[in-house]
């Protein structure tokens, strides 16, 4: 999942030929301040952060402008924010333009229906989650039909537009298919999509990509978002892993088998901290890489969960004991492992000449695992 | 017959000169499972683990009749590979490929469907009935036959489960892996009514992840369509909103999809419902036990 | 039910406020057909012949329950109006409007296929079933009820022989004209089983025209599944290869969709073959007096 | 049915990135001269008749040329020519490259599958009617799939091409398929295909664009095709008109009864000279345009056979009546009037007052036509 910020999608945005406001991305008070000033951003102004979450505009993170002055001033305010965790290290400084409505659009996909859903409301410029739901017009489009006049028909209908400015979205609605099919997007959303005179404009840009299919757009591969450092090595290396808030470190194989090694910790009073999804690989050099890198990571306590399938016990065994000889003294953690599955046997046999003892009960690793990160190890029944 | 497989099940492996399409060729050999080709363009002629190797789909099907088809190839070729199949005439495709972006998939499912095929997967670990055929890359170990169906949206955690089913001396009918990906060719609500039909299936588990709302349709398929028990288990309840957790389809998004909303939905449904996966042995034996004496 | 329409029909007109639209909505409603509903966007609320139109066909079809649709509107937009009422969930799909490009019919075809609906032409004269119902544009004077189904690729000439038909003193079950355009929603050999499995037709008559190979087609097909007698006329005996006469589909192109390779491929299959369309009554009168007498 | 010349078609390849010869059209022997006199051209070069019709081969309309002054020799004779029936007004003069192999290939239409086609063989050069069926390969496209990696693979094989020249193929074929879609191609022909080094080269081009897809490609609407000046003009008044070898009119309103009138008349002794249909209409102003029309192609008579429809009966008396009056008296003619159907008993009543009988069967209707003709009526009986 590729999110990039506002200013990102605008420029994909801008490539596709939707209409936007003029705008420039700026880092620093200066620069915003010579933005509006070298004409090239008309007054008054918009200011905002470049962040991922939502609900900036009540967060502080948008701002207006009259004068260069107080675009600096703003820009200066907004720069020094952290904004739910993210720091705000760019900023969009755009045109504020007289708008009669807003509107919301979004392209995204319907797992169920196994179809692209184009959602739009004459309710633009709140959060979509808030919007009743008979104010959304939510309409499937079949991917070998595409995005037909009739669709579109229906959105600027229930946009209750009609003359040039239905014409004007009429051919952003074009764009947005577009942008969500060629650019392999997750998300297309457009909220507020403000009518300006006799066309609509894009105010807002919210575009992710799908990670998998970076290889079609390499640029894509590129872009910073919300990862941590220790993320971002991972993905290098191909392995998935997530830091959460808590502090035992989780490695398993599978998405399945890796949440449900978290309900469970959880659930016996534990606080996963790391979640390390090995997936299916036969290489112990990448055993060895992830154990480093959960240790770069300094959890109190690490479970492995290990079924073996296409990773087999012995593969993992082996990457872990290569591991734990090169685990710096400080980042070395206290080891729970639970192997079972292809080449069980072999694995536990590694293990043991480690001196590391294999347990095989999933309810007993998940206490011993929270009882080593120094937690009080809680029943587990459900409450 | 199982469910989709049975031993008239006669596979081609796409990608078998890879090293996952050797290994697994393999082991589904080892299942028992008649894997009668392979196929990997350019290489035809070759012969991998005993299995001759085509340079077409088309060719395999001419010369040795196959109607099912496991899909290791790399993804950008996937799409390729799937399309290739389903024009071949095959009509059971297993993608085991994962990381196929889900806009290939949308054209490979309706393109699937429109010619009558079904695909599961991708990113799965395909289907197996002991005693029959495997197509795809469960384990050989963790089976062992009985009448105890399993159908999931997790691989290695399905491992698990089926090894744990193998451990409280039952056995499965089928074990069908449907992958974790936001576009899945086979559904929950695809798989069930293949379970409730099949006569050799007393019982499903149903192993669920949060994200998307395919446990949520499931139930509302079982509500009104699924005679036989069903033992229910979702993982991912102490996952925090908005946080990816390896597979594209867990993630949790706005309210919906969380294990909380899937585990009504299926306790509603009358399906019995476990917390954790290490419960589910009991749950299926005390359930089968209840049957009988009724 | 007589073929693909009956008094249980509900027609939706689209393109109901331009001329043929209107026009024919009246010719409609003059046969007896249910016109629920016409569909021109922007115009909802109006009325045109006693029938309200809508601004889409999903509109149309909530209010009225429509279940059938004749499409009059230009051809640039007709692949929009055809997907409009396949989504809406149409199954009955009757084309009129001429000038299509075949690479949109492509699309029109296999979406339409995708969904569970049949498309009837383009640029044709639709279906009628006296008695009970048209969706299309064949004259209403030309009909009467009776047992004789009439499947033809012509227009006009498919009224005259309707019309021979009934001046002979016999009447029709049902009339189908599929249109003579490079891509057809249905052909000869899908429309074949209708007639075939219909029971208020006894006899079919089938007119041909050159061009493509869908008579030779139609041919292999009554060859294996048809059981009643079928009395065939093709059009073009004397046109000369290479040059278009009108329909894109009357091209003679490299040898093959001659008249004599239809003639002689109906007549191999057992097809009552006539040289003239005026001596299709008598033909017809002389097969029902010889199955009568059977 | 738009059919390009070669050159035509090749500007369409070249946008496409198909890779062609050096070439350039020319329209006289001076100006072939100076084609490879200024190097545009490299010698030796092929000087092709642009011209529709196959067989330039054999039928001397196409020559060689290694010097300038063979070239403006060679053109001046084929700039000559009647090629069957085309007059050659323009050649295209191309550079002769060293060929290893020739190959065909075309995507076109599957009526009966209803999807496109593409073909390859190994046998490019000839005619592919006389490619023996063995050696063709037929690969159905399906529309929402398009053109994948397997289809391509296939006909690669069958070429037994391998290496950067199967690279060079793979890019080929794509670029067939696109051109086929995109421009809404009935035929995209390539033959010879030729193998260059390296590479593959269309050697020759035959696109045939569809009619009713120039609302999307205005361009085509303007090419000149096979068209005769009187059909040219039922073109742009949008009455479909076809002149054959014979004298007696035909104007009815449908494609399929229209040949059924011609099939009949033909049995009856006649020789059909001009198709003229009416289509649907009930503007009898159009009626009368297409008398006037068929009046200028000197029949000797003409058959009017209506069957009335959305074409009402008396609309066409009318337009007749009124045609009848503005006819020159060089180009008047006999009728005989067949009418029935829709408003039939009108029709006839308009006609009897402007003194034509109408008739009702359409066997005696043909046999008067012939007889009005001038020539002698057979038996109509098939032989």
């Amino acid at each position: 999942m590729v999110k990039l910020t506002e200013w990102r999608g605008k420029e994909i945005f801008r490539k596709y030929g939707v209409s936007l406001p003029r705008g420039q991305v700026v880092r620093s008070p200066e620069e915003a301040e010579r933005a509006v000033q070298a004409g090239g951003v008309p007054l008054p102004c918009v200011i905002k952060a470049q962040v991922l979450a939502g609900g900036r505009g009540k967060g502080g993170a948008v701002r207006f402008a009259s004068t260069g002055a107080e675009a600096r001033e703003a820009a200066r305010a907004i720069l020094g924010l952290d904004f739910q965790g993210e720091k705000v290290r760019e900023l969009l400084v755009e045109e504020k333009l007289a708008i009669t409505r807003e509107l919301y659009v979004s392209m995204t996909l319907d797992r169920s229906q196994r179809q692209p859903v184009l959602m739009a409301s004459g309710s633009g410029g709140v959060e979509i989650e808030n919007v009743p739901d008979e104010q959304i017009t939510r309409i499937p489009v079949h991917p070998f039909e595409g995005l037909s006049g009739f669709h579109k028909r229906r959105v600027i209908r229930a946009w209750g537009l009609s003359g040039p400015v239905a014409r004007s979205a009429d051919a952003l609605l074009d764009r947005v298919w577009e942008v969500f099919q060629k650019e392999d997007a997750e998300l297309v959303e457009i909220n507020p999509l403000a009518v300006v005179g006799d066309a609509v404009v894009a105010l807002d840009a919210k575009v992710i990509i799908e990670d998998d299919a970076t290889f079609r757009h390499p640029q894509y591969a590129e872009v910073l978002d919300d990862r941590t450092p220790l993320e971002e090595i991972a993905r290098e290396k191909e392995i998935a892993f997530v830091q959460l808030d808590g502090d035992i470190g989780v490695i398993a194989n599978g998405a399945g088998i890796t949440m449900a090694t978290l309900d469970v910790l959880q659930q016996f009073g534990g606080r996963p901290g790391v979640f390390l999804d090995l997936g299916g690989t036969d290489d112990p050099a990448k055993v060895t890489e992830a154990f480093l890198l959960m240790a770069r990571a300094h959890p109190k306590s690490v479970f492995l969960n290990i079924f073996g399938g296409v990773t087999r016990c012995d593969t993992v065994a082996k990457g872990l004991v290569a591991a734990m000889t090169q685990v710096p003294e400080g980042e070395r953690f206290p080891l729970v492992a639970r192997i079972r599955g292809n080449n069980e046997a072999e694995g536990i046999e590694i293990l043991k000449a480690a001196g590391i003892t294999a347990r095989r009960e999933l309810k007993e690793s998940a206490q011993a695992a929270v009882a080593a990160a120094g937690y009080t190890v809680r029943d587990g029944a459900v409450p | 017959m199982s469910v989709l497989v049975d031993s008239d099940t006669k596979v081609v492996v796409q990608g078998i000169t890879g090293h996952q399409g050797t290994v697994h060729a393999r082991q589904m050999l080892a299942f028992g499972t008649k894997v009668v080709a392979g196929v990997t363009p350019g290489k035809a002629g070759s012969v991998v683990e005993g299995v001759p190797v085509f340079d077409s789909v088309a060719d395999s099907v001419a010369k040795t009749g196959a109607n099912a088809t496991t899909i290791f190839v790399p993804a950008p070729f996937a799409k390729d590979a799937l399309l290739e199949a389903v024009d071949a005439g095959i009509r059971l495709c297993v993608i085991v490929t994962e990381h196929i972006p889900f806009h290939d998939m949308l054209t490979m499912y309706h393109y699937a469907r429109l010619r009558g095929a079904r695909i599961i997967g991708p990113n799965c670990p395909g289907i197996a009935s002991p005693g029959k055929a495997k197509v795809g890359i469960i384990p050989n170990v963790v089976f062992r036959p009985g009448r105890v169906g399993v159908v999931s949206r997790s691989g290695t955690l399905t491992y698990e489960i089926v090894n744990a089913i193998k451990e409280h001396g039952l056995g499965q009918s089928t074990c069908l892996g449907l992958g974790g990906d936001p576009v899945v060719g086979t559904s929950f609500v695809d798989a069930l009514p293949l379970f409730e039909q099949d006569p050799e299936t007393d019982l499903v588990v149903m192993v669920g992840e949060i994200g998307g709302t395919a446990e949520e349709d499931a139930a509302e398929y079982i509500r009104h369509h699924v005679r036989k028990p069903v033992v229910a288990y979702v993982a991912g309840r102490s996952a925090p909103p908005g946080k990816r957790m390896g597979h594209a389809g867990a993630i949790i998004a706005r309210g919906k999809g969380t294990a909380q909303s899937k585990l009504s939905a299926l306790e509603a449904a009358g399906a019995t419902v476990v917390t954790f996966p290490y419960e589910i042995p009991d749950a299926v034996a005390q359930l089968l036990r209840d049957r009988g004496t009724r």
